[in-house]
């Protein structure tokens, strides 16, 4: 007995809470606004919610069953002569079920929220149905068991973020297009990413003949031990050189999907979207997923590094060492960039990006399980950070509303001294400059935000402390990989010090010290439908670390080192304790096939870096320290913000050196050089000229002066010269010629019957005369 | 030569030109009278759908010939035959053809108010004429009926046109007729050295023209302007812009798909060393359409010529298809044929009920429309992403088999070159599309709804509604299960490519191997 | 084929009214000589052994046509013929030149092709027969002479009807 | 010349004279009703004719046709009728010399 057969109820339920709200809930939100936001709220938390039952259930029949399952639907492609054949179908393993159980968990909770949050809103519905969506298709991304179809959830989840981060596209004084250009940019920056994945996807086929992941897998796997070429129409190459173009594309797919350099600038616009949106798409699940992308496909990526030479891109460094460097810089820059932030949701948008750089070079120095430990532990604690900004942004909005309601009683001079605030459009209600002192006014938010803050900040016990550990640990455990694995280490310790620096810089200046704004006075607690899924999390953040605690072996560095070598560690060494070690590692390790090639395979195919599996003390206690340290730091730095100038010159960007740096980070040097150099300067002159060369130039020059004119004097000259003596005189003389005859003719036709019946009695006559002479 | 007659495709043929009888003996100078004109014209429409769906139903996929053939001997003298028949390449046009022209008369109802008796008329007679191109299996046969969609085509545009109508259907005639001109030398000549215009006879003894590479170019550039592939493009917007809703969608949804319905039917099979030969160039020409067309697009303020030029970058798409020539690519162009006569007639018709009320087809006197006719917005949203190539969408199915078919392609390889090159320029004009449909989409449906004429807009009636559900149906039901539409196609493109094209190849490579 | 007495009284009786016909000045005269032309040819289809169409000839012709005829005659008041013969010379001399031509004509050919003889069969003309033979043989001429009835009566209902005040004002 | 027995001879004179008697009468008449007459006794000519030829080769087929004749015959008189009634409502006349719009 097991639950697989339930897969296709997974897309069932969301697709019927999306048709539900968008046809009927629009109704009720209309006829009823308080009625009807519980009928669409609760129907597609309802969805949501057997959803995750679902998920729930496959996870219970994957821990009975390891293997991973194949459940088709039916075809998509099927062109015979060319032997393309793609199956709607169903891959259920142990990698999507815990995706699965991270979107739908994560995705539920946002749902509930969501309910509080977005009261009021006449387009409550209409958000509703986009969340639903948007589980729908990231349904499909994770459970497709295709490249194709990760494809189809990949594109859809880009629509969700499109239409979601456009969502309040009807505001007012020039924010509505704002938002709506916002939206487009990431949309179009998600296509950047896209064109690479569907040249990889290509490639594939082309390679593999199939563009199922187990298929590919297994051939690829079959390939690389027999040392077999790969025969493409333009030549034929190894192996090894194919992959890593193949692994590159994907790489890039995953820069525009999980926010990477070059293509990360759209996740920060993408904060213009309701908060809930900005927690489940852009923290918790869409943005991982290139993280899914490149733990799918270990097998590629651990054969390019395997390759040696033909699998170097450029110098020496192969795919997946450009996929660590790549996440490293990311996760340094973004986190550079998130010191310079004032508003609440940016920072944690940058934040983001930075965090999913470090899950990506823990996917690129092949130490997946920490990319997808992070990445669990990550989307609990991000979610609940977005939730309790959203639950301070809608605080300060109700406060605001509250003074401003209360504008007339008051006179409004008193805070006139404040410029950029006297109007109450210029209000910001997500400037952190103008918040402060609201954990007493918030006190669960406050609470379950500091969790969120020090998960993140990497503290012992939470959960953050545990996951990022790992992945730091994944470069001191193998200190043979060379430089790029060092590299990487260092950037993502300083990238680490930076995350708890802009933490404590953001929980100080929202929670801590004295409000900077009237409208603090009057904020008010969030209501229990969003309050109730932040201490969820929070304590889900709490104790998360525990699904991968590392064995603590206490012998000293030496035999650390030593049980890293068992490493690879087969699952039969489990110890039985009070709680299961390595619980995530063993329950991933299924889906992650390049694991069974490593010395678990006779004779082993490859050789990939261990993964950590023992707490390394020496990388605890240091990244400890160093988180510490920076949020002593940055406690110092922001205490006492004086309450009558709230927009001084930030703490950092006082200090002479630090602050021309701090002022360049601000600036965004990266989106500016995307935007003007890439829009700006390449697309619009293009169109431009394109305007001109196709129009003007082709279209009205060419066909209009060209083409016609000369047509026209070749006419002319027609007509002016050769004709009126030549041409026309013939003409004209024929003319004349049979008018002259018409003219006698004519006489014939005098109209009488009798006339018309003799010639038709001659002609007959005639006729019967000649037919008796003839015969 | 041996006779056949199953009669199906002619009496198909026939049925809109009783259609036209009817209408010649209806008034419309009364307003019953011209009630009565839409509602007749409407159900020939209709019967011949559903004729058409009789045959397509009957078809059978597995068998590469051409079936329900009606053949018999014209004019002997000169080997002109009558010779009518479908096979895989043109079994999807069929079903094209009669759907987009009874959309094409249903969204003409309250679109056109005058002189509507002869509107009608030249609506079916175009019917009449693109179903005999489809059908036509003799060269001579099909020439007549190419040209004659011109007529029909020419006074549509002209009569009930835009401002500019007569300049833009002028253009539309002559450049057309004019690449016509050099095809007709092509088959005239073909036909009298074969002693044959048979189509099928034709291309049995297509040994008499390798390496006459002008009898190519001949029928190349004649589809090659209706395509149109770059640069005979320019009579493309102005006939879009200026012809009324339905012809704006029968050219797009139709019209220009004979083209390269042209391409597979008779270039390929007929000259298919100097296909291989020209597939370099051709494809190049098809990769500078996609990203100029897509590029010149987003430069346009008139949504109606947005439109129009992204025609070109999608009919890019479906040139690098064929002259992929290999099985993924030709049937994911001809796939992508009736994809982009769907999604880009929808689009069409999305701008005409726009432009019905507000007169206007500038993209800023739009903005916000989402709020005032928020269900119209949802279906258009599907509709320009289906044009943008979403996967689970028609657009992606075709797009994506393309780009598949062009990266394996060893007609593009021969020589030495690198098909991943076309393939990697091509896939630009999906990001392309996404921004110029993105900035049209968002230009009209979102940001605030702060003009008056925009805030007054009426929802879609019943019969726009049906017209909108009928394309979508289509394009949601090719996106998600495109199988049964390829199965249709499999055999015929197989063989085509198996009999012709891989040997043409085989021996051209063998030529620049030495 | 009946003896030749039978035959020169019948031919000059038919002869005779025919000639009456075309020379009377009173139009009702003129057609009551046709009817006797008529009724002689009848005689003659019963001596040809087609009984049933000398029946179909008197209902027909002398019954049916005549009488309107002169209903037409009597509807317009035009008993008074307009003109026995036409005054011009030239129509006169050729009409009369091409009879004799074509008498001429016909009396060569009867010499020159000589006498055939008869068939020793007697055709069975039963209206069963003739029925079969019209509707088996003859069924798609005989179809055709419905459509062409057809068109009759429709022009008749064109050219009878009242003319509207609008075709009135276009006409003016 | 066999003047003993009728052979078909004898009927193929008779229904000349008397198409030739109808041929005149369209000819030299101006009275359109008579004219009509004529052309009725020319049909009847041929339809004697028709009747001989029958009863001379013994095949009934010839009478057959005799029927398609007299409904083109009767056709025609209905059409015919109503022209001279529709002529005779505009020019008051059915003289046919006066009908000449054809005049060119």
């Amino acid at each position: 007995m097991n639950a697989f057969g339930l897969a296709p109820l997974l897309l069932v339920f969301p697709m019927i809470g999306v048709i539900f709200n968008g046809w009927f809930g629009y109704r009720f939100v209309r006829a009823d606004a308080k009625v009807g936001e519980k009928w669409a709220g609760f129907f597609s938390t309802g969805m949501a919610l057997l959803s995750f039952v679902i998920a729930v259930l496959i996870w219970v029949s994957l821990l009975n069953d390891h293997h991973s399952h194949i459940i088709p639907l039916f075809d998509w492609f099927n062109i015979q002569g060319g032997l393309f054949r793609i199956q709607w179908a169903f891959q259920l393993d142990t990698l999507s079920s815990t995706m699965l159980l991270v979107i739908t968990g994560v995705g539920s909770l946002i749902h509930i929220y969501a309910i509080g949050y977005m009261h009021g809103d006449k387009e409550f519905a209409r958000f509703f149905s986009y969340l639903n969506l948007f589980l729908f298709f990231m349904i499909i991304l994770v459970t497709g068991s295709s490249y194709l179809m990760l494809f189809v959830g990949w594109e859809g989840v880009g629509l969700c973020s499109f239409l979601l981060i456009g969502f309040w596209f009807d505001k007012p004084d020039g924010v509505g297009w704002a938002n709506s250009m916002a939206a487009r940019k990431a949309f179009v920056a998600n296509r950047v990413g896209d064109f690479a994945m569907i040249l990889a996807m290509c490639l594939t086929f082309w390679v593999f003949g199939t563009m199922d992941y187990e298929p590919v897998f297994e051939s690829a796997i079959e390939m690389f031990k027999a040392g077999e070429e790969v025969v493409l129409p333009w030549g034929t190459y190894s192996l090894g050189a194919v992959l890593k173009w193949i692994t590159f594309l994907f790489l890039v797919g995953a820069a525009g999907k999980s926010a990477q350099i070059p293509l990360f600038i759209w996740l920060p616009d993408a904060m213009a979207g309701p908060t809930p949106v900005s927690a489940l798409i852009h923290a918790a699940t869409m943005v991982t997923s290139g993280i899914y992308l490149i733990t799918r496909s270990n097998v590629l990526f651990e054969i390019v590094r395997a390759s040696g030479d033909s699998g170097h891109l450029f110098g020496n460094i192969s795919t997946p060492d450009l996929v660590a460097i790549v996440g490293a810089l990311t996760a340094l820059y973004a986190g550079l960039v998130a010191f310079t932030q004032n508003d609440v949701k940016k920072v944690l948008a940058y934040s983001t990006v930075s965090q999913l750089g470090f899950m990506i070079a823990a996917v690129g120095m092949g130490s997946y399980i920490a990319g997808m430990f992070h990445l669990i532990t990550h989307a609990f604690f991000k979610a609940l950070l977005f939730m309790g900004s959203g639950s301070i942004i809608h605080g300060m909005e109700h406060g605001h509303h509250h003074l401003h309601d209360h504008h007339d009683d008051h006179h409004g001079d008193d805070h006139g001294e404040h410029p950029g605030e006297d109007h109450h459009d210029d209000f910001d209600p997500q400037d952190m400059r103008t918040m402060g002192g609201l954990r007493h006014k918030m006190p669960t938010t406050f609470w379950t935000y500091m969790v969120g803050s020090l998960a993140l900040a990497g503290i012992f016990p939470l959960a953050g402390f545990w996951s990022k550990d790992e992945i730091l640990a994944t470069v001191a455990d193998n200190p043979d990989q060379g430089a790029v694995f060092t590299f990487v280490g260092w950037t993502l310790t300083i990238a680490a010090f930076c995350t708890a620096f802009y933490m404590t810089r953001q929980v100080k200046m929202v929670f801590f010290g004295e409000g900077r704004h009237e409208a603090v006075e009057h904020v008010p607690e969030s209501n229990g439908y969003m309050t109730f899924p932040l201490v969820v999390l929070a304590i889900a953040v709490i104790f998360a670390g525990a699904i991968n605690f590392p064995k603590i072996e206490f012998g000293g560095g030496e035999q650390a080192y030593a049980g890293v070598l068992a490493a690879v560690a087969p699952a039969e060494e489990e110890e039985a304790g009070l709680i299961p070690t390595l619980a995530l590692e063993h329950w991933l390790e299924h889906s992650i096939e390049s694991y069974y090639l490593t010395n678990k395979a006779d004779p082993p195919v490859l050789e990939m870096p261990h993964w950590p599996t023992t707490l390394n003390f020496r990388v605890a206690i240091q990244s400890s320290i160093i988180a510490i340290a920076a949020i002593v730091l940055g406690w110092l730095f922001y205490s006492g913000w004086s309450k009558e100038e709230p927009f001084a010159k930030d703490r950092l960007e006082a200090i002479p050196v630090v602050g021309s740096v701090w002022l360049f980070f601000q600036s965004l040097p990266f989106d500016r050089l995307m935007i003007n150099g890439w829009v700006e300067t390449i697309f619009k002159p293009m169109a431009a000229l394109s305007e001109r060369l196709d129009w003007d130039f082709w279209h009205d020059y060419v066909h209009n002066n060209l083409i016609r004119d000369s047509f026209i004097s070749v006419a002319d000259v027609l007509s002016n010269a050769v004709d009126p003596d030549g041409v026309d005189g013939v003409v004209n003389g024929t003319g004349k010629l049979i008018g002259a005859f018409s003219t006698q003719l004519r006489r014939i036709q005098t109209g009488n019957v009798g006339n018309y019946a003799l010639s038709l009695f001659i002609g007959v006559t005639v006729l019967v005369v000649y037919f008796i002479f003839a015969s | 030569m041996e006779s056949s007659f199953s009669a199906l495709l002619t009496i198909l043929m026939a049925i809109p030109l009783v259609g036209v009888l009817i209408l010649l003996f209806m008034s419309d100078e009364t307003e019953e009278g011209a009630q009565g004109i839409k509602i007749a014209a409407n159900l020939v429409a209709a019967v011949a759908l559903v004729f058409s769906i009789i045959i397509m139903i009957s078809f059978d996929g597995t068998d590469p010939g051409l079936q329900f053939e009606d053949k018999f001997s014209w004019i002997p003298a000169l080997g002109i035959t009558y010779h009518m028949g479908i096979d895989g390449l043109s079994i999807l046009f069929l079903g094209l053809t009669t759907f987009i022209m009874s959309l094409a008369i249903g969204a003409s109802w309250n679109m056109i108010t005058e002189q509507i008796k002869k509107y009608y008329i030249f609506l079916l007679l175009l019917e009449t004429g693109m179903l005999g191109v489809f059908f036509a299996q003799d060269l001579f046969l099909f020439y007549i009926f190419w040209e004659f969609t011109l007529v029909p085509m020419y006074f549509l545009i002209g009569i009930w046109g835009g401002k500019d109508r007569v300049y833009a259907s002028l253009k539309f005639f002559l450049y057309t007729m004019a690449g016509s001109l050099l095809m007709l030398l092509a088959i005239l000549y073909m036909g009298i050295q074969a002693e044959t215009f048979n189509l099928p006879e034709l291309i049995a003894q297509n040994d008499l023209w390798v390496g006459n590479n002008w009898l190519f170019w001949g029928f190349a550039i004649a589809f090659a302007i209706k395509v149109p592939v770059f640069p005979f493009h320019s009579w493309l917007p102005d006939a879009h812009t200026q012809a009324p809703t339905a012809g704006s969608i029968i050219l797009a949804g139709v019209l220009l798909k004979m083209g390269t319905y042209g391409f597979t039917r008779f270039n390929l099979p007929l000259f298919p060393e100097a296909s291989v030969e020209a597939a370099p160039i051709i494809a190049v020409l098809a990769i500078i359409g996609i990203i100029y067309g897509a590029i010149v697009s987003f430069a346009q303020t008139d949504i109606k010529k947005l439109v129009a030029y992204s025609s070109i970058s999608h009919l890019g798409f479906v040139m690098l298809g064929i002259f992929s020539l290999n099985e993924i690519g030709i049937q994911g162009a001809i796939l992508q044929g009736v994809n982009h006569g769907l999604s880009t007639g929808a689009l069409f018709f999305i701008v005409g009920f726009i432009y019905e009320q507000r007169h206007t087809r500038e993209l800023s006197a739009f903005g916000g429309l989402w709020k005032s006719i928020p269900v119209f917005a949802v279906l258009s949203l599907v509709v320009s992403l289906s044009s943008m190539g979403l996967p689970g969408l028609n657009g992606f199915v075709g797009e994506f088999s393309i780009l598949l078919g062009s990266m394996g392609s060893d007609a593009l390889a021969v020589g030495g070159s690198r098909p991943w090159i076309y393939t990697a320029f091509a896939t630009t004009g999906v990001i392309l599309a996404a921004v110029y449909l993105m900035k049209m989409y968002q230009g009209v449906f979102m940001g605030p709804l702060d003009k008056e004429e925009n805030a007054n807009l009426r929802e879609m009636n019943g019969g726009e509604m049906a017209i909108m559900l009928s394309f979508l149906i289509f394009i949601v039901w090719i996106g998600v299960n495109s199988q049964p539409w390829f199965a249709a196609m499999d055999a015929t493109v197989a063989d085509l490519v198996n009999t012709q094209i891989a040997p043409a190849i085989e021996s051209i490579t063998a030529i620049a191997g030495n | 084929m009946g003896g030749p007495v039978l035959f020169l009284i019948l031919a000059t009786i038919s002869v005779f009214a025919a000639v009456s016909m075309l020379t009377s000045k009173n139009a009702v005269h003129s057609a009551l000589f046709l009817i006797l032309n008529f009724a002689a040819i009848a005689v003659f289809y019963l001596i040809l052994n087609a009984p049933f169409l000398a029946a179909v000839q008197i209902t027909v012709y002398a019954g049916a046509i005549m009488v309107l005829f002169l209903f037409v005659i009597m509807l317009l008041g035009a008993e008074e013929s307009a003109g026995v013969l036409s005054t011009r010379t030239g129509q006169l001399t050729a009409g009369i030149i091409g009879a004799v031509l074509v008498v001429g004509s016909f009396i060569v050919a009867v010499t020159q092709m000589g006498g055939t003889a008869p068939a020793s069969v007697v055709a069975d003309t039963r209206p069963r027969t003739l029925a079969v033979i019209l509707f088996e043989e003859f069924v798609f001429p005989f179809e055709v002479t419905g459509v062409l009835l057809l068109v009759a009566v429709v022009g008749l209902y064109v050219m009878s009807r009242k003319l509207t005040n609008k075709e009135r004002m276009e006409d003016a | 010349m066999d003047l003993t027995t009728v052979t078909i001879e004898w009927y193929i004179a008779l229904s000349a004279i008397l198409f030739t008697i109808g041929a005149l009468g369209v000819l030299l008449r101006r009275d359109a009703i008579i004219i009509f007459m004529s052309v009725e006794l020319m049909l009847n000519s041929a339809n004697l004719l028709l009747v001989a030829f029958a009863h001379h080769l013994g095949d009934a087929t010839g009478q057959v046709l005799v029927f398609f004749v007299m409904t083109v015959a009767a056709a025609e008189v209905a059409v015919g009728l109503a022209l001279i009634v529709a002529i005779f409502q505009s020019k008051k006349s059915i003289d046919i010399s006066e009908v000449n719009l054809l005049k060119g």
